[in-house]
């Protein structure tokens, strides 16, 4: 109940913060539109408006704060424009239509699906080599690191050819690029699980003198499975990063990707922060749909009280 | 065929000496650590040639890594203008910014309950807005140049940094908080004497984090424009061009780069922490 | 027979002559199923084709040339637009009024292979693009679309006369406000959109024989797109995937590019590669391309099309 | 022995936790007055509100009901007064701070000078034989050394009252034991009042002039026994008549208060 | 008392570590024999290589010198014939499996039939006085009980050997005294010959036949004590003048091999 409270005063302050910064941020092009339609406007040439602060164009010309908040083309839109946009094409659309935001949603998420399974079972297996062969941890651990260093968004183009000229195309391109941003927490992640039942606990596989396979499945497996679900929640998130990344070089097809890119290239300032939004929440869903799924697995496991 | 069956036979023999380097009597050392990744990159670079040579892969797909080699090295000046610019200007200023600001919020949330029930939720959910989405809008409010890298990289690091921070500034135990309750300590008396010290291991995982985060963020942003220098703005433009050889040499630079930044964090953390376990074995 | 074009850029009025011929029956009456891939900002067209992704690939004639260079031997086979719609928009006020005054300023440029008209111009002008001085400009990587211009980051700004510019005037800039320098008007117009094919495929009758029932096809799109300039706004709205065009822009353009095609029967004029070869060739110290190419062209396809 | 006025009082004290299991009565009707100088142990089995009730002393947790003074005063005055030292029952040392910056950080908080914090460190360093330790860092020590500078560090600022909770449970018997004999002297030669968590009987008896025996589920007292042991010690003393009927005494009092629920 | 052949035999058996700081001698000429049905208790300070003697017996450890017997065979070869129940210091239940699942754990891995398991599952928890728990999770018991599961766990497969590491060294000292009590019922039962280390002289004086007690830096045996008690001993025993002559011999022993190094 106080979290409610807090999370509420929060998002009211973050709410007010963003209309005051509207005003600064967009009083220039308000005062130019102004200015053509015909109003008194302060200092009236265009040229020596760009000199001047934010704020002491606002003071001058206070009468255009509320236009501000209403600008077609903003530099920042209110948040009740992105709000109405949202609720226009999400709620008002039919959902097969493609200026529906919930189609476009989708398309993303069937490749960050894709992607997040490819991921997460590369990064599984990874995992599972690395733990049991000292080979592969001591040689390819330090490449997996290396590899977050590589920016992504250089390669995507690359592989969405390389896997064109293999005849490759639609959405598993876009799961590619995904799988190779959702892998590495998981690798991570399922090392440390797969490593986390200490000494004694092993101890007692061997004193049995169980087999490695036994003491995968009896063991490790299980014992990570906390670590696996906390990384299975930073991974869907950098999935979807990766979908929407995917989507940019590809042109403007569809998903969310391509909706931030299409509002880019026309300006449309409004479609970029709704399209945003909306890929944020796709994120908090999948996230807290996690968070669920691994409440009652853990549960069921015995392993939340 | 060939150089396919050269390609295994390096593969084979690559992992055969590091199978011999993990299960010898040194597999522990500092060296066999360092040469085992070594080995295991060198054969990949290999195998990549021979495939590359082999197959006949069209140089404007991939290009051999010797010729990414003789790229990289004939075209250091303009590399370097690109790091200076990316890397320097772009990404290590906002990485500053950031995590310290970051840092800076972490304490008023430490400090002040209702902001940590209240904001961290939010946070979380701001974290989750895809960056490449707020690089257009962060170059238009901040133009061309690095300051609008920076802004992005800002951005990036910022949440990471603070649920990390967070975190630690909780990390130390009941009985140590309740110890300064017992000396009846102030707040920032006990905060600079226990609590920031304990948070220290996280606060090095931010920046660890961080670190990778600065570059691609630096990077992407370019892409959404930018004077014409920079690893992004080279990197797309050579994309355009065809020279898919220089953009794997920004790759390179890229990679090197990153490696060295988290390098560094990683050994000044292991001076400032070294007391926690992790640094200790 | 199956063929696969890649388009230079995203869905619009650009390409409306291929839509149209795929909505109007043309390919399929040539007996074709033709694939139409969009373009976008990373994609390299020509990569794309290298790559075998495409058979064949709509691109500026500066970027082919280029990949020619790079070994990529890229092959014009026909030329739907004759003259080129780029030019660079200034704000008025800041004193532009011919390109000497350009000098000193900062000018947003497109990349990924469309810098290139653009460096010869500046060359042929005798400005470098080093950075601001008396003698020279302060060029910036202009991003996808013309904030940089309404927010007064740069002075100009790359723009084509079917898009970017109406999208400066769409945010409420009065045409009296700019000034604009065509490429064509500057004598340095290099040939856009063309249908580019790789080399060692001319050799191999049965494509070259698809190619040109696609030629046929396309050029018939693009005439009947010049005539029926909504109905190809129409059609290119239905296929763009992302909902973010709109009508009113869509007819604007097709109306713009139906300016640019007209007086090409899809047949490139070798006058029209001489001079953009010679203004890509005056390149100043960073030439694009730095002999001249041969057999970057041929008139086989078009020749059996339109005859 | 030294007894003197009432240093902790505790009348009809009384404990309620609000869990989401519902309320946990960890004290009831507590009664207890400890004078100066007296060395009082409590034992009793887990979660009897031994900790719960040094943490009250301590204003580290708020009484729901009765009355407790510490040297006259409210618990939170007296810590506030800094009128205790506190010692838990890990070392609780900071990994990041050596042994001797560990035993300053409350003389730090209490705003000694550079001088005295050194002067007082050497002193206390020595009370616990750890002279040539200083330098070191807690993990460079053995468990019982790290307890030792812990209980250093709780006699750094010279409190009156000393509060140990199961300061020794982590540790061998045989170092235990040295701890146990140290302890004492300790307390010999400096009069402090000393309240003392354990679950060992015999250390219980070893060390203490009364031994408070608590039982759980309501946590309260069920025994308080004044022990007739001397003040003087030796180790020895563990193996004569008087020491094993104090023990059997407390066992029975435990037995008594604990059921059979193990 | 049963006592039979040798079933653990070590002579000279020697260990050293090799740590980056030097090699650590951990075990030095360690000679001793158990015989059938005996129950011996190792004692020792920190670090005096108790847990590392057994973990050799349990072949976790490969001494570097000597030789040992389990059962006539070698340690490792004692390990794959499941010679041996193994209890750790902490109880260790897998917090995923239930009581009888964690029991059942062993007897997974050994192939035992679902039946066979179901009924060994009960007949051990019957022993240990655990029945009707069975389907709850370890964080649902009590610590005692905790540890008195994972005692079942390594009665279940019934090995003759029963190596305990300290099993009762968290809990306190009433749990304690009932588990000892339980422990030697069920070792007067079984007649398994079981290995125990501890920190506690009563409990070790309590529960064995014989008394090994281990001095550090070189671990080493430095005294063997076989106690004079009879089999059947009533908790009363610790108040026995046999019992606390026992235990002052093993407090000597100890307090001989130990120094001053605390
Ligand atoms: N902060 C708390 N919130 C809720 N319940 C608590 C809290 N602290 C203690 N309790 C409960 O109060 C009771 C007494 O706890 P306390 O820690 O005082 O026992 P104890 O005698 O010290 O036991 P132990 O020997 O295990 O340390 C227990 O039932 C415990 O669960
Ligand atoms: N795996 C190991 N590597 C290096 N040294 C070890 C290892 N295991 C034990 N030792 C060292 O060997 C010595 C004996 O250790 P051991 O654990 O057997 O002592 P212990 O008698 O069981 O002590 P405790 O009562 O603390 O459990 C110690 O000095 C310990 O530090
Ligand atoms: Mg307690
Ligand atoms: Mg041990």
């Amino acid at each position: 109940m106080k979290q409610i409270i807090a999370v509420l005063t929060v998002i009211a302050a973050i709410v007010v913060v963003w209309y005051a910064a509207c005003i600064p941020m967009n009083i220039k092009g308000v005062l130019t539109e102004q200015e053509r339609a015909g109003a008194e406007v302060l200092p009236p040439s265009a040229k020596d408006r760009r000199d001047m602060g934010e704020i002491g164009l606002t003071l001058n010309n206070s009468f255009a704060i509320p236009a501000t908040w209403e600008q077609d083309r903003p530099r920042l839109p209110a948040p009740h424009q992105v709000a109405i946009e949202m609720w226009e094409t999400t709620i008002q659309k039919k959902i097969t239509s493609k200026r529906s935001l919930i189609y476009h949603g989708w398309v993303t998420l069937s490749a960050t699906m894709l992607g997040f399974a490819i991921g997460t079972g590369l990064g599984i297996l990874l995992a599972v080599g690395i733990v049991h062969s000292r080979v592969m941890d001591l040689s390819v651990m330090p490449w997996a690191i290396v590899s977050q260093t590589i920016p992504i968004i250089a390669l995507a183009p690359m592989i969405i050819v390389v896997l064109f000229s293999v005849g490759v195309q639609g959405i598993i391109p876009k799961a590619i690029i995904s799988a190779y941003l959702s892998f590495f927490p998981v690798v991570v992640g399922m090392v440390k699980g797969l490593r986390s039942p200490d000494a004694m606990q092993l101890d007692l596989l061997r004193t049995y003198s169980a087999s490695r396979a036994q003491g995968f499945w009896k063991l490790r497996l299980p014992a990570s499975m906390p670590y696996l679900f906390a990384s299975l929640k930073i991974g869907v998130a950098a999935s979807l990063v990766g979908a929407i990344v995917g989507e940019l070089p590809t042109g403007a097809v569809a998903g969310l990707g391509a909706r931030l890119l299409a509002g880019s290239y026309y300006g449309q300032t409004v479609q970029i922060w709704s399209a945003l939004f909306a890929a944020a929440v796709l994120a908090a869903c999948l996230v807290g749909l996690l968070g669920l799924i691994e409440r009652t697995v853990l549960k069921r496991m015995g392993m939340a009280q | 065929m060939i150089p396919i069956f050269g390609a295994i036979g390096v593969w084979l023999l690559g992992w055969w000496l590091n199978s011999r380097l993990a299960s010898g009597p040194y597999a522990d050392t500092r060296m066999v650590r360092f040469l085992a990744p070594l080995i295991f990159g060198l054969t990949v670079i290999v195998i990549w040639e021979l495939v590359v040579r082999g197959l006949e892969v069209s140089m404007v797909i991939l290009p051999a890594p010797s010729v990414i080699w003789d790229r990289f090295w004939d075209s250091l000046p303009t590399l370097w203008a690109d790091f200076v610019q990316t890397i320097i200007k772009g990404a290590l200023s906002g990485y500053i910014i950031g995590c310290i600001s970051a840092l800076l919020m972490a304490i008023a949330v430490d400090r002040w309950d209702f902001l940590r029930l209240g904001l961290l939720p939010v946070g979380n959910f701001v974290a989750a807005l895809p960056i490449v989405g707020t690089a257009p809008i962060l170059v238009m409010w901040f133009g061309f140049d690095w300051h609008s890298k920076a802004a992005v990289v800002v951005v990036m690091v910022f949440f990471p940094m603070l649920v990390n921070t967070v975190a630690g500034l909780r990390e130390a135990t009941a009985m140590q908080r309740d110890l300064m309750e017992t000396y009846a300590a102030t707040y920032w008396q006990s905060f600079l004497k226990l609590r920031l010290p304990a948070a220290m291991p996280f606060i090095f995982n931010g920046l660890k984090i961080s670190t990778t985060l600065a570059l691609i963020g630096a990077i992407v942003a370019e892409f959404f424009g930018s004077p014409t220098l920079g690893m992004g703005f080279r990197i797309s433009t050579s994309v355009g061009q065809l020279s898919l050889d220089m953009v794997w040499a920004e790759i390179v630079v890229a990679a090197l780069a990153g490696t060295a930044f988290y390098g560094l964090v990683a050994m000044i953390e292991k001076a400032v922490t070294f007391w926690h376990p992790s640094q200790r074995s | 027979d199956e063929v696969t074009l890649q388009l230079k850029w995203v869905t619009q009025a650009q390409f409306a002559g291929y839509y149209v011929a795929k909505d109007k029956g043309f390919y399929e009456e040539e007996g074709l199923d033709v694939t139409i891939l969009p373009g976008g900002p990373d994609i390299a067209p020509t990569q794309v084709i290298a790559g075998g992704g495409a058979d064949v690939t709509v691109e500026w004639m500066p970027a082919a040339l280029a990949a020619r260079e790079k070994g990529l031997p890229l092959v014009n086979i026909a030329q739907p637009f004759k003259s080129s719609g780029m030019m660079l928009t200034c704000w008025k006020d800041a004193g532009i009024a011919a390109p000497d005054d350009l000098k000193n300023r900062t000018l947003g440029v497109w990349f990924f292979g469309n810098e290139f008209p653009f460096m010869s111009w500046m060359s042929q002008l005798g400005i470098n693009t080093d950075g601001k001085s008396e003698s020279g400009v302060e060029v910036l990587k202009q991003g996808f679309n013309v904030d940089p211009l309404l927010q007064r980051q740069a002075d100009c700004i790359s723009t084509m006369t079917y898009n970017e510019y109406w999208q400066v005037i769409d945010a409420g800039v009065t045409p009296e406000e700019l000034v604009t320098f065509k490429y064509e008007d500057q004598g340095v117009a290099t040939l856009e959109d063309g249908l580019y094919v790789l080399e060692e495929n001319l050799s191999d009758a049965a494509f070259t024989d698809k190619m040109e029932r696609f030629v046929r096809a396309s050029m018939k799109g693009w005439k009947y797109a010049e005539e029926h300039p909504d109905e190809a706004a129409e059609i290119v709205l239905e296929n763009d995937a992302t909902g973010a065009q709109t009508e009113e822009h869509q007819k604007r353009m097709m109306g713009e590019i139906a300016k640019l095609t007209a007086g090409s029967n899809g047949a490139l004029d070798p006058a029209d590669f001489n001079r953009t070869v010679e203004t890509l060739l005056a390149g100043g110290s960073d030439p694009v391309i730095t002999k001249q190419p041969d057999g970057a062209w041929t008139h086989q396809i078009t020749d059996a099309a339109l005859n | 022995m030294t007894t003197g006025d009432p240093v902790i009082e505790a009348k009809h004290l009384d404990l309620t936790f609000q869990t989401n299991d519902g309320p946990i009565h960890a004290l009831k009707d507590v009664n207890l007055s400890i004078s100066k100088g007296e060395f009082v142990s409590f034992i009793g089995p887990s979660g009897c509100g031994k900790t719960t009730f040094l943490r009250c002393i301590a204003a580290l947790e708020t009484p729901t009901g009765g009355t407790l003074s510490v040297n006259g005063m409210t618990p939170d005055e007296a810590r506030r007064n800094r009128a205790y030292g506190y010692v838990f029952q890990a070392a609780g040392l900071y990994p990041w701070r050596t042994i001797s910056k560990n035993i300053k950080l409350p003389l730090e908080i209490m705003g000694f000078s550079a001088a005295e914090q050194e002067e007082r460190v050497n002193k206390v360093l020595e009370l616990v034989d750890l002279t040539g330790f200083e330098g070191k860092f807690p993990w460079q020590l053995s468990g019982g050394m790290q307890q030792r500078a812990s209980i250093a560090r709780a006699l750094a600022f010279d409190a009156d009252i000393l509060l140990m909770d199961e300061p020794f449970g982590a540790l061998d018997e045989i170092v235990r034991d040295h701890l146990n004999e140290q302890l004492l002297a300790l307390w010999a030669r400096t009069e402090k009042t000393i309240g003392f968590v354990t679950h060992s009987i015999p250390e219980a008896v070893y060390l203490s002039t009364k031994i408070v025996v608590m039982s759980p589920r309501p946590g309260r007292i069920t025994d308080v026994i004044d022990s007739p042991l001397p003040k003087e010690r030796p180790l020895d003393i563990r193996d004569s008549t008087e020491f094993i009927e104090v023990a059997h005494r407390v066992r029975e009092g435990l037995r008594a208060g604990h059921g059979d629920d193990v």
